[in-house]
């Protein structure tokens, strides 16, 4: 590349008294016009306002100015500004830096003039030093293929799907089983609606199955999946027949498992048994003798598996309410640690059940209830003694666990697992519907334990943010991201691919041998890579180590 | 808002945006004006722990980064006085005391109701002394003394404390403008105040009402100084807060108001105890619960870290009373039920986990968009259509549904969005 | 809110980008004192890079004290963007320490100037090189996956490794800087760098084997020693 | 008919609602009472269940 002449343009922001009235701002306009390859300098009473965006614009235009460099406030609050009226002058807004002289000058040094005069002229030294080997950038663009995968035909896949193509985007749906539905068809009634949990599911699975833009697949297998956000392409197996589909985005709806609590309080399947058998004996309205006992926290908060299965005390609580009205005569007990009855519409049923006579006892998980042929004998904590309760069934609340499939599907689409493996968000708070890899999306019990309702609004929840990139049509990358600097010397050993953590690089084979490949759709730009490959083949747009070095030098050479 | 009308896909809103009376395109959110301004008001994002001006941006990181002006406490509103001080230091010239409210006529096809809850209020449940008993706070008082933006950049003081170093300061200036007084007498008659006293009170001087004054003075500015004197002893031993007890379901789970659980509740104490003990090493803190509901993913293993790392200690039990000793210390009375036994504790702040509620003004709305709430007086939604209320083309997301925590909320938003959006797609 | 004026900021995207090279040529070029300030660790906004940068801090730090310079000159401390109490906390202490170290080459430094900064040269070849680098980038995976055959190492392991490693590269390059315009035997170069002659010989017959030294002549029964012709 | 959408409440789950529908292409208009968006989570000092900043 043709090396042009350097043409700096540096404007100095008084933002009224706040940067002039502690700093000689017109002294630094001075100074700064001494700077190398500076061309043009002006001070603005703000730079921000119509006029002084106007005189930027005018610099480019008449000065020819090749780099702008403000020095006023934060980059946070106005790089976009100036970057975006450097472009209307038809200057590559990437060719534009700023200094702070304001929140990391005049404001923070209010009573030391000198010293900060002397700060503000070595900010705007290195300023122009790194603007000096700025480089026009881009804005990065990819298509989105706009079509939809949903893994799970459970409550969750279903809604989410189902939401999509009410938006318009086809959709494929994929489900291990030979039917759709998921663990909502092994259950009985739901509360607090008080409605069958198959009326439920097969309104949902009619409602998918005839929606124009969802094709189903049951009885399927992933086999394959390559590709990034806009561009997955997955290969995978349904009924005998292999399928290539790429799509734009996906959302994961695998759920949940159940816990088998083998070996534990004498589980047996027949007379001690879990609320999940519960349920289909509840279905056919088949319940022996009048005594239950049903004990919380089989298998969970315990030192093998820590965490809270949120939706068994709610559970407990519901199927004992269907006992008692079932038979009001039948005594059942919840032995429990602490009722998870959150919300308001559990608290509520759990005192809908404590006013039916259901009755609960706290137990100390150190010394846990004790299951023999016909009784249960338990140590109330509250009471501080021993009750001996009569037992026709035990029913244990085990949690739900991951699904099996789960580890196969988070290496298949590279999303990454937590202690449990249930999948992880990419943050708790700020993003808890996404995966940390751009374009995947998760949703319903695959990501915790969870109700129905629950499992709705995180399926739309996902379905929303899904339609994100399907709706734009296309993906926009600041440019400031991982580039090759010197790719003659990259070997492609790999170690920039094991450190990525947005599995932004992949080595491939080329003609030249293995090089890295930066995936830039993926790329964030923190420069990991850059910082650690010692062949130096990568580096990070407007944050090269010549940039950077360049700054450091800019300072230490007053 | 003022008025909405029209029906699924067809809204027509109205909304009035209430005057800043400083202009946002000028604006340069520099905030010379607020340092300059004379008016200082209790700040509502500091749940008044901390001061503000009357011109003021809500918080320092607060959007739009503009400032506005407090029209009820400003003295150019309120008193007609001529302060006009913003204006005459505003370089950018963004104030405008003539700035109006602006009518706002919008076309919507979908509403969205994201209008958040209400903290109970603790005063309702007199046996905790909320507002009779000084170092007796709410969940999110405390977390304003947590904070590092804080009214005390992060350390937890005792509200006793802060309120008496706010009396030596006060009383301080109040001495300084006493003396100024006595000062004058002195000049006036060549004569020190104290020597003044002690013949006056000798008899040898009796008339004259300027006399009389100069006495009275006298007497007062020593008394206030002994006052003074003795506050400030008792500062210098005042120490951050190190005993802490957290209250869980004050107006939750509870016939007398709130029979539901706010769900978030049990969570946040055990947060706020953390980080309480991140910032002092020597912190003390119980928890008294009923059930301490973790229900959520990491929630178990946090409250376990908790208990294990940091050394908080969970108490099962509902508080009966708090009183307080002759040091404003709360006394937490409550029945161990692990043991039951009736016991008491002795606590630096009592920190009442107060119950998440539909906000107010949430029945105007209700009514203005014609939906209906629940019993709670929460927007009503079907469980299987969690975020539809009963007006189709309005929806409802975050805790004016019900209670929940932050990431449901998010989770919620997006779900909300998703039905908006396939509302105006013709689809919902 | 008001800080020293001593503090000059540079803005990187994050913490992760923090090259060990640029930190070495910043002393090189007279720094006194480099703090770098990240987010807190597990709330990086780029997920891990916080943490890989803590990994190369720590090692750079290493390298650079065993060069000779005072280790308090480079710092890697957190917080996150609502702390701006902190903020000023940790400059101001950072200030007030470097202040109290004074100058580079100074009192504070093992090794003055100008010796400092050519060792800090010696070093700085060497935080460039494959050796360090690959090994504190793999040091994440090493310590969360474990290496080929999954042998997981725990931090302690690891950073005894990579001290070893900083203390060979060190003489290593030390040596190829002194072969640089003349050639000399195991005892001289062990005398001139006061590397014991046995660990020299070690290093001298490691760079042999990968060509970049070369035995240039024997006098006096003794070999001399040359930079390899290509290394 | 408009395909413009109201959002009421500029608090966390009013600025995630807004924020989706924005990127979806669709026009948001986001009403507040106070004079700054951010709502009850602005106050908050550190989040459960990461204890990272609510800001």
């Amino acid at each position: 590349m043709e090396k042009e002449e350097l043409r700096i343009g540096v404007f100095v922001c008084k933002c009224g008294s706040n940067i002039a009235g502690y700093l000689d701002v017109e002294a630094l306009d001075e100074y700064a016009s001494a700077l190398p390859n500076v061309v043009f300098t002006q001070w603005n009473l703000y730079t921000c306002s119509d006029v002084g965006l106007d005189e930027i614009k005018k610099g480019i235009k008449e000065q020819n100015l090749n780099r702008v460099v403000v020095a006023s406030c934060s980059p946070r609050t106005h790089e976009p500004l100036f970057r975006s009226i450097c472009a209307e002058a038809e200057l590559n807004p990437y060719l534009f830096e700023m200094v702070n002289i304001r929140d990391q000058c005049s404001w923070v040094h209010m009573n030391e003039r000198e010293p900060a005069m002397a700060k503000a002229r070595d900010l705007i030294r290195m300023g122009v030093a790194k603007a000096a080997l700025l480089e026009p950038q881009e804005i990065i663009t990819s298509e989105v293929e706009v079509r939809a995968l949903v893994i799970g035909g459970g409550i969750a896949g279903l809604t989410a799907a189902t939401s999509l193509a009410n938006r318009g985007f086809p959709v494929i749906l994929l489900e291990k089983e030979k039917e759709l539905g998921g663990m909502l068809r092994s259950l009985n009634r739901l509360a607090p609606m008080d409605v069958d949990a198959s009326e439920v599911i097969s309104k949902k699975i009619k409602e998918a199955e005839d929606h124009p833009n969802i094709d189903v697949y049951t009885g399927a297998a992933i086999d394959k999946v390559e590709g990034f956000i806009g561009k997955f392409d997955v290969t995978f197996s349904a009924n005998g027949t292999t399928k290539d589909v790429r799509l734009g985005v996906v959302i994961i709806a695998t759920g949940a498992g159940n816990l088998v609590p083998e070996g534990m309080y004498q589980y047996d399947g027949q007379k001690v048994i879990t609320q999940w058998e519960l349920e289909e004996k509840l279905k056919i309205g088949k319940i022996d003798g009048n005594n239950v006992v049903m004990i919380q926290c089989v298998g969970a908060r315990s030192a093998e598996r820590q965490y809270c299965s949120r939706i068994c005390c709610a559970v407990a609580i519901k199927n004992a309410i269907l006992i008692k009205q079932m038979n009001p005569a039948a005594k059942v007990y919840i032995l429990y640690r602490d009722i998870m009855a959150y919300g308001v519409e559990n608290e509520e049923e759990l005192r809908k059940a404590k006013q039916l006579g259901v009755r609960f006892v706290k137990y100390d998980p150190e010394r846990p209830p004790v299951v023999e042929e016909d009784k249960v004998t338990v140590f109330h904590h509250l009471m501080g003694k021993e009750l001996e309760l009569p037992q026709d069934m035990v029913v244990l609340s085990t949690p739900l666990i991951a699904s099996e499939d789960a580890v196969k599907i988070a290496n298949l689409f590279r999303v990454t697992l937590d202690e449990n493996k249930f999948f992880l968000e990419a943050h708790v708070k700020l993003r808890p519907l996404d995966c940390a890899t751009d374009g995947i999306f998760l949703c319903g019990s695959a990501h915790y334990p969870k109700d129905v309702r629950e499992s709705i609004l995180q399926a739309l929840g996902a379905a929303s943010r899904a339609s994100i990139p399907l709706a734009q049509g296309e993906i926009k990358i600041e440019p400031i991201i991982s580039t090759f600097v010197d790719r003659d010397a990259c070997r492609g050993c790999g170690l920039c691919v094991a450190l990525c953590p947005y599995g932004a690089l992949e080595i491939e084979e080329t003609d030249e041998g293995r090089k890295a490949n930066i995936i830039t759709v993926a790329c964030k730009g923190c420069g990991v890579c850059a910082a650690t490959c010692f062949r130096h083949a990568l580096g990070i747009n407007s944050f090269t180590d010549e940039q950077i070095q360049a700054q450091i030098h800019g300072f230490l050479a007053a | 808002m003022e008025k909405v009308t029209g029906s699924n896909g067809d809204f027509a809103v109205t909304v009035r945006k209430k005057a800043r009376y400083v202009d946002e395109d000028l604006c340069t959110g520099c905030g010379a004006c607020a340092e300059k301004c004379p008016t200082t008001v209790p700040d509502e994002f500091n749940m008044g722990l901390g001061k503000r001006k009357a011109i003021y941006k809500y918080y320092t990181q607060g959007i739009p980064s503009t400032f506005c002006i407090d029209a009820v406490h400003c003295r150019t509103f309120q008193k007609g006085k001529k302060c006009g001080v913003c204006e005459k230091i505003c370089q950018a010239k963004a104030i405008d005391y003539k700035q109006e409210d602006k009518i706002l006529e919008l076309k919507v096809g979908a509403i969205v109701l994201a209008v958040g809850y209400d903290l109970f209020d603790a005063a309702k449940l007199p046996e905790y002394g909320y507002g009779r008993i000084t170092n007796v706070i709410n969940a999110l008082e405390f977390e304003r003394l947590l904070s590092a933006s804080g009214p005390t950049e992060g350390h937890v003081e005792r509200l006793s404390d802060l309120r008496d170093h706010e009396l030596i300061h006060s009383g301080e200036k109040k001495l300084k403008k006493a003396t100024k007084t006595l000062g004058k007498y002195e000049k006036k008659h060549k004569k020190s105040s104290a020597d003044f006293y002690k013949e006056f009170t000798a008899g040898n001087i009796s008339d004259g009402d300027e006399f009389a004054k100069w006495a009275k003075q006298y007497e007062s500015v020593q008394e206030a100084t002994k006052k003074l004197e003795a506050l400030k002893a008792k500062a210098e031993k005042f120490d951050v807060a190190t005993r802490l007890a957290f209250i869980q379901c004050v107006g939750s789970r509870d016939f007398r108001f709130n029979k539901y659980c706010s769900s978030y509740c049990c969570m946040h104490s055990i947060k706020e105890a953390m980080i309480a003990k991140d910032h002092e090493a020597r912190t003390d803190a119980y928890i008294f619960n009923m059930d301490l509901r973790t229900v959520g993913k990491g929630f178990e293993e946090y409250k376990v870290r908790g208990a294990e790392k940091t050394g908080l200690n969970y108490v099962r039990g509902r508080v009966a009373e708090i009183t307080q000793d002759e040091n404003e210390n709360p006394i937490i009375w409550y029945e161990e039920t692990t043991s039951q036994t009736p016991k008491s504790l002795t606590v630096d702040l009592a920190i009442l986990a107060v119950a998440c509620e539909a906000p107010k003004g949430i029945e105007k709305i209700a009514e203005m968009v014609g939906v209906e709430l629940d019993h709670n007086r929460f927007f009503k939604t079907d469980p299987l259509n969690p975020l539809d209320t009963t007006v189709p083309g309005i929806f409802v997301c975050g805790c004016a549904q019900g209670p929940m925590d932050i990431p449901e909320s998010v989770a919620q938003a997006s779900s909300a969005a998703s039905r908006a959006a396939e509302a105006v797609a013709g689809k919902a | 809110m008001q800080y020293t004026t001593d503090i000059r900021v540079i803005r990187l995207m994050c913490t992760g980008r923090m090259d060990p090279v640029i930190m070495a040529d910043a002393f090189i070029h007279g720094l006194d004192g480099l703090l770098v300030l990240g987010c807190l660790f597990g709330e990086c906004h780029y997920v891990s890079g916080n943490f890989n940068a803590r990994h190369k801090i720590n090692m750079t730090g290493e390298m650079l004290a065993y060069a000779g310079m005072n280790p308090g000159r480079l710092s890697f401390r957190n917080l996150s963007s609502a702390e701006s109490e902190l903020f000023v906390k940790h400059v101001t202490d950072f200030s007030t320490e470097i202040r109290e170290l004074g100058p580079l080459g100074g009192e504070a430094d093992k090794v003055p100037l100008p010796k400092l900064k050519e060792n800090l040269e010696i070093a700085k070849t060497a935080l460039a090189g494959p050796k360090l680098r690959w090994v504190v980038g793999k040091k994440p995976v090493f310590v969360d996956t474990g290496n080929k055959y999954h042998e997981v190492f725990t931090e302690h392991e690891i950073n005894r490794t990579l001290s070893g490693i900083v203390i060979d590269e060190m003489a290593t390059h030390s040596i190829l800087a002194a072969l640089q315009n003349k050639s000399a035997s195991v005892k001289q170069l062990a005398k001139e760098l006061e590397i014991p002659p046995p660990e020299t010989l070690k290093y001298i017959l490691g760079l042999k084997r990968r060509g970049f030294v070369e035995m240039e002549s024997v006098k006096d029964h003794t070999p001399l020693y040359k930079l390899g012709a290509s290394p | 008919m408009s395909k413009d959408i109201l959002v009421i409440g500029g608090g966390i789950a009013g600025m995630q609602a807004s924020l989706d529908l924005a990127d979806m292409g669709l026009q948001v208009h986001m009403v507040e009472k106070l004079p700054c968006i951010g709502g009850k989570m602005a106050q908050l000092d550190k989040t459960f269940p990461t204890n990272d900043c609510a800001m």
